[in-house]
């Protein structure tokens, strides 16, 4: 077996393959898959203060090799993902990362202070690019640099685990973007989260979301994924956690040559629930294959 | 730690046959063991019906039997997936989930139960069906259908079949049957179970609870995990002194039609 | 025949289905497909001033149901446009717009003047949104509110033909990039041009595009063309062209109903020449099934 | 308005046969008279491998045969489309885009050709050597393969073999044979037509330069829409005093080695 481990932000991981928040849950339904120790860590659903009920249904349309989702982060809300959550996954051998969201940095800095004293979290992913949820301006915090700044300094005050700050690809620009975050302190990225999409059903006129708007999740973004993260190793030197379409070993080695030093899956998991475990598989057999004896021989090292 | 047991299944299954049948449905016969061991009347799998490319996400599908290692489903070829599965051949094989969701309860010390079907929620109903029989619990069946054309009802025993356009068996709604059906029975040991349209089922729990007897539905909607990681499946549903969502995969397909908030 | 014929920007068009800018070059080899008389309308390939030889190939990739160009605006100037190739296309009864992209507010201004003295040009299609060459800050004009105002500005007051104005999705204000846009005298909208996206061949580590990042189309991004198409709509009065996955006549009914007024059809001409045809044939159905008499009955009419 | 001529040709194809061969290539037969009656060699068809679904794009494949109704390809299972493809089975339809590009250039009064092939840049040239043959132009052929193993052969009539490893024919390159084929040619009357890998060609065309006989190779390249309008398969060529691109597809496939500007 190839040696698959990474430390990113100071967080040990047996692989870079991780769950991405949001497909996921809170492990249960994926301890009945596989054994949640073979992971590299799992990322929950997004968290929010108070118990969120979430968007009316429909919430899912399927769309050319993607989907869209409007959930709008239902959620138990934080005290009893402390209470009820967490105590099942500290079970296992797993790094869990807490995603949370908030309506103002003060509820993001309050989340951060919560989390920080529970038990059996590893590191938090602040959400600030939910599509699915209206903010002030009723676009996302990270399409304004100002709100990255002081989300992720609020976040950084109050936590004392490792904070990843999660974009959207949606922003005028995206490097800037990725910058404000590592300014404000930020241990690393979580890139990318969902596209705005739309799909309307053409017999009856209506959108197929109740919500409208939802989120384009799936293969049809890994190219917006891929760049994202290339773009963001360039730009700063904070660890990325790549996601976006990532279906297969081989997807996962295109976000690990991009800059990526773990990945998240999504999407994938809902059509086969058993692809993070067959990437772990397969990315055994690609650094043995190659006889690279480390991530980092590939990580961000895409040759131009 | 406690021991962990992996009992959500992704298997590949053998198609062993594709028949079309009665009513313009489908019939397929799948080889699945470990489905076919544990699965009960109201569950269903999920089916992905291309192993690489478009439809991406699974399709959801009623188990119509299961037995002797082989698991049935009845499906209409409606859309770009159950075309797709209808065509498909003898022998290839199809990446199966499943079984998923909780299924009928059966209470013990029924005696009667009302059948309700509509469209493809004859295909749960039938096993529901056979497997009453087996326990000797007296059954009345009810299929509604638009017109004969869209009918099936194979394998049940003179059931009571209305059409809206009258073609076959009663005119009008299943509803109408369903409200003699009930006149006659104790509350405490009779239960409907319901599969169908939304608006059917809404309609079925209307007329159960009147004659409060207890009445089950079984709920679709849009999924795109089925294995309740996704939250993208929920139905409303009453929370103590408000609403709140349950997931139709995980919590579901079949809920006590009380504790549903019928959207109108 | 169900009576497809649309007026946008006084612009009278056989019906709402255009060949996309870039993927018809200037409709010497689609005229070898089928009758270009049938069409709606062509959008020739992006015009400079000065002959440009585009990127330096690969330039394209294949991505999950999309793929990626880097072109780079491959194209023989705007005097051999006007010169060499709009004399063909004037042989045919069709509007013509003609794409064009500058360097700066002057250049656009130029090329406006250009093109509005020579014979055949129906409207320009101003392209603020390629991913494929380098402005001043080396992001997209589109990404800035004040360039996006600042160049409409110029053409308008330089063009005597109607001006769309092409926009990316990749902003961070959607809405107000296409206010901006208006407000400066846009006759219309594009949308959308690609998204910046990557592709990295794990065999080689290297970028799949030599340019390493190019713009993603094709169906992958039809959820997010429909809805920027949809928020433009509600956003401004002017007619927009929708664009981005369109491949059968669904799709671009799908469009309409967001509040496209005429549509065009890019990649999946690509893999189906015929696909133009094909629509049009889809639509003339469709209208007829449903027994819709023109399309402003369903344009823009999604029922929320 | 002049009159319209529709020669850009889209047709689905009935699979004829599908048969793996020498050297671990596939031959398929199509069913494509439009084609097959104005196919010259060193043309090429596109192919939508998957009807709907993936692969998006349509992949190029050289004409390894035309005639009678009917065009033959030939190709290596090499990836996710050329699998699928490999797995076709006789009676399915394909669509097929074609035939493409401009095709090798045979002038009056050639009396002896070289023909250089590696890989499945034997398809192409096979057809070529066929219509040579036809029209009895004295024809060598030079065959070139990392091993015996990915060798084709079939068809020509004692063809010059090398292989790297020496393990079939002679060992090395195609190179060191076509200097002794040209050796004794003179330039006017003869020409050397290749297909392969771009560093053979670029090899090839060297040798050719330096004997002083004209070259014709035919590039190949990612192409997106095979007809010309998207760009994207372009070769840098010499134009003027300074380089530029043309397309592969509709410019090419078969350029003259002068006019390339190799990348190295
Ligand atoms: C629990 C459950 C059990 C079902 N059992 C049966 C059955 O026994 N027989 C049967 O014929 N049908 C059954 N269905 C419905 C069946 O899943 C859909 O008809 C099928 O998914 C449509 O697929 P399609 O590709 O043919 O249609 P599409 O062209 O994709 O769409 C047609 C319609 O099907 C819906 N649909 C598409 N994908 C899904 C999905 N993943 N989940 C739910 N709905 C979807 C769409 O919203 C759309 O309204 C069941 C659905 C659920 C949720
Ligand atoms: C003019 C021309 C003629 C050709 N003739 C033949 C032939 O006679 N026999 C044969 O076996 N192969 C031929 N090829 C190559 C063949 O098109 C590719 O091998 C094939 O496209 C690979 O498809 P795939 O899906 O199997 O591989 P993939 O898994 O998609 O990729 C493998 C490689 O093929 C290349 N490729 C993929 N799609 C295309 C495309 N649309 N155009 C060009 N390259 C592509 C990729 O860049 C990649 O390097 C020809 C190519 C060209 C341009
Ligand atoms: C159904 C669904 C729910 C999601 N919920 C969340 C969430 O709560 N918080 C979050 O940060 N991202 C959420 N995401 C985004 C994913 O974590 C991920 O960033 C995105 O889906 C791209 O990865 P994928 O293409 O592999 O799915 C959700 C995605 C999906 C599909
Ligand atoms: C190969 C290629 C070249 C393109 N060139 C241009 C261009 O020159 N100018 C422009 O405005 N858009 C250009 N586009 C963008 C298309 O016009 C269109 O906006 C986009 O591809 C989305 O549509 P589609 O998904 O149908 O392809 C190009 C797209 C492709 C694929
Ligand atoms: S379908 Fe994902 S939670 Fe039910
Ligand atoms: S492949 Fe499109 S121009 Fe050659």
């Amino acid at each position: 077996m190839a040696d698959l481990s990474v430390k990113i932000a100071g967080i040990k991981m047996k692989n870079p393959v991780m769950l991405a928040s949001g497909t996921c849950g809170f492990g249960e339904e994926f301890s009945r898959v596989f054994d949640l120790n073979l992971l590299g860590g799992i990322i929950v659903k997004g968290t929010t203060l108070k118990p969120r009920a979430g968007n009316k249904p429909p919430r899912a349309a399927e769309t050319p090799y993607g989907m869209l989702n409007s959930i709008g982060l239902q959620n138990p809300g934080v005290e009893a993902v402390i209470n009820e959550k967490l105590p099942f996954l500290r079970q296992f051998d797993l790094p869990v990362f807490v995603n949370i969201a908030g309506n103002s940095k003060e509820e993001y800095a309050e989340l951060a202070r919560l989390l920080g004293k529970a038990k059996g979290v590893s590191a938090l992913e602040v959400n600030i690019s939910c599509p699915n949820v209206k903010h002030k301006n009723s676009g996302l915090f990270c399409q304004d640099l100002g709100d990255v700044y002081a989300i992720t300094k609020a976040v950084k005050r109050k936590s004392r685990v490792p904070v990843f700050v999660k974009l959207s690809a949606e922003v005028s620009d995206f490097k800037e973007t990725a910058r404000a975050a590592a300014r404000a302190g930020a241990d690393g990225l979580s890139l990318i989260n969902t596209l705005r999409g739309m799909a309307i059903d053409i017999k009856t006129g209506k959108p197929k979301l109740a919500n409208v708007i939802g989120g384009l999740s799936g293969p049809a973004i890994k190219p917006v994924g891929i760049r994202a993260v290339y773009e963001a190793f360039s730009a700063v030197k904070i660890p990325i956690i790549g996601m976006g379409g990532i279906a297969s070993a081989e997807d996962a080695v295109e976000y690990l040559f991009a800059g990526a030093s773990a990945v998240a899956v999504g999407t994938a998991s809902f059509y086969d629930p058993l692809t993070p475990f067959k990437i772990i598989k397969g990315l055994n057999k690609y650094f043995e294959d190659n006889s690279f004896d480390s991530v980092s021989v590939i990580r961000g090292r895409v040759s131009l | 730690m406690k021991k962990q047991k992996f009992n959500i299944n992704v298997s590949d299954a053998v198609i062993l046959s594709v028949k079309e049948t009665d009513g313009g449905y489908f019939r397929m016969k799948l080889a699945a063991p470990v489905i076919a061991r544990t699965a009960k009347p109201g569950q269903f799998i999920s089916l992905k019906v291309n192993a690489s490319g478009m439809p991406l996400i699974r399709r959801p599908m009623g188990i119509f039997s299961a037995g002797k290692g082989c698991v049935e489903i009845l499906f209409k070829a409606a859309g770009k997936g159950t075309e797709i599965l209808s065509k498909k051949k003898k022998g290839e094989i199809i990446s199966v989930l499943g079984p998923l969701g909780n299924g009928f309860t059966v209470r013990e010390g029924l005696r009667h139960a009302v059948l309700v079907a509509g469209g493809y929620g004859v295909s749960p109903v039938a096993f529901l069906y056979r497997e009453l029989k087996r326990r000797k619990i007296n059954t009345t069946v009810i299929i509604g259908a638009k017109n004969k054309k869209l009918l099936y009802k194979e394998g049940f025993k003179s059931p009571k079949i209305t059409t809206e356009d009258g073609s076959r068996g009663f005119k009008g709604l299943v509803t109408g049957q369903l409200d003699k059906a009930c006149a006659g029975l104790s509350c405490g040991t009779s239960a409907v179970y319901a599969c169908g349209p939304v608006p059917m089922l809404k309609a079925v729990a209307q007329v159960s609870e009147k004659h409060g007897i207890e009445c089950q539905v079984s709920m679709e909607s849009m999924m795109a995990c089925g294995i309740g990681v996704c939250l993208s499946c929920v139905c409303s549903v009453k929370e103590g002194m408000g609403t709140g969502y349950k997931r139709i995969c995980a919590d579901g397909p079949v809920f006590d039609s009380r504790e549903i908030v019928w959207r109108t």
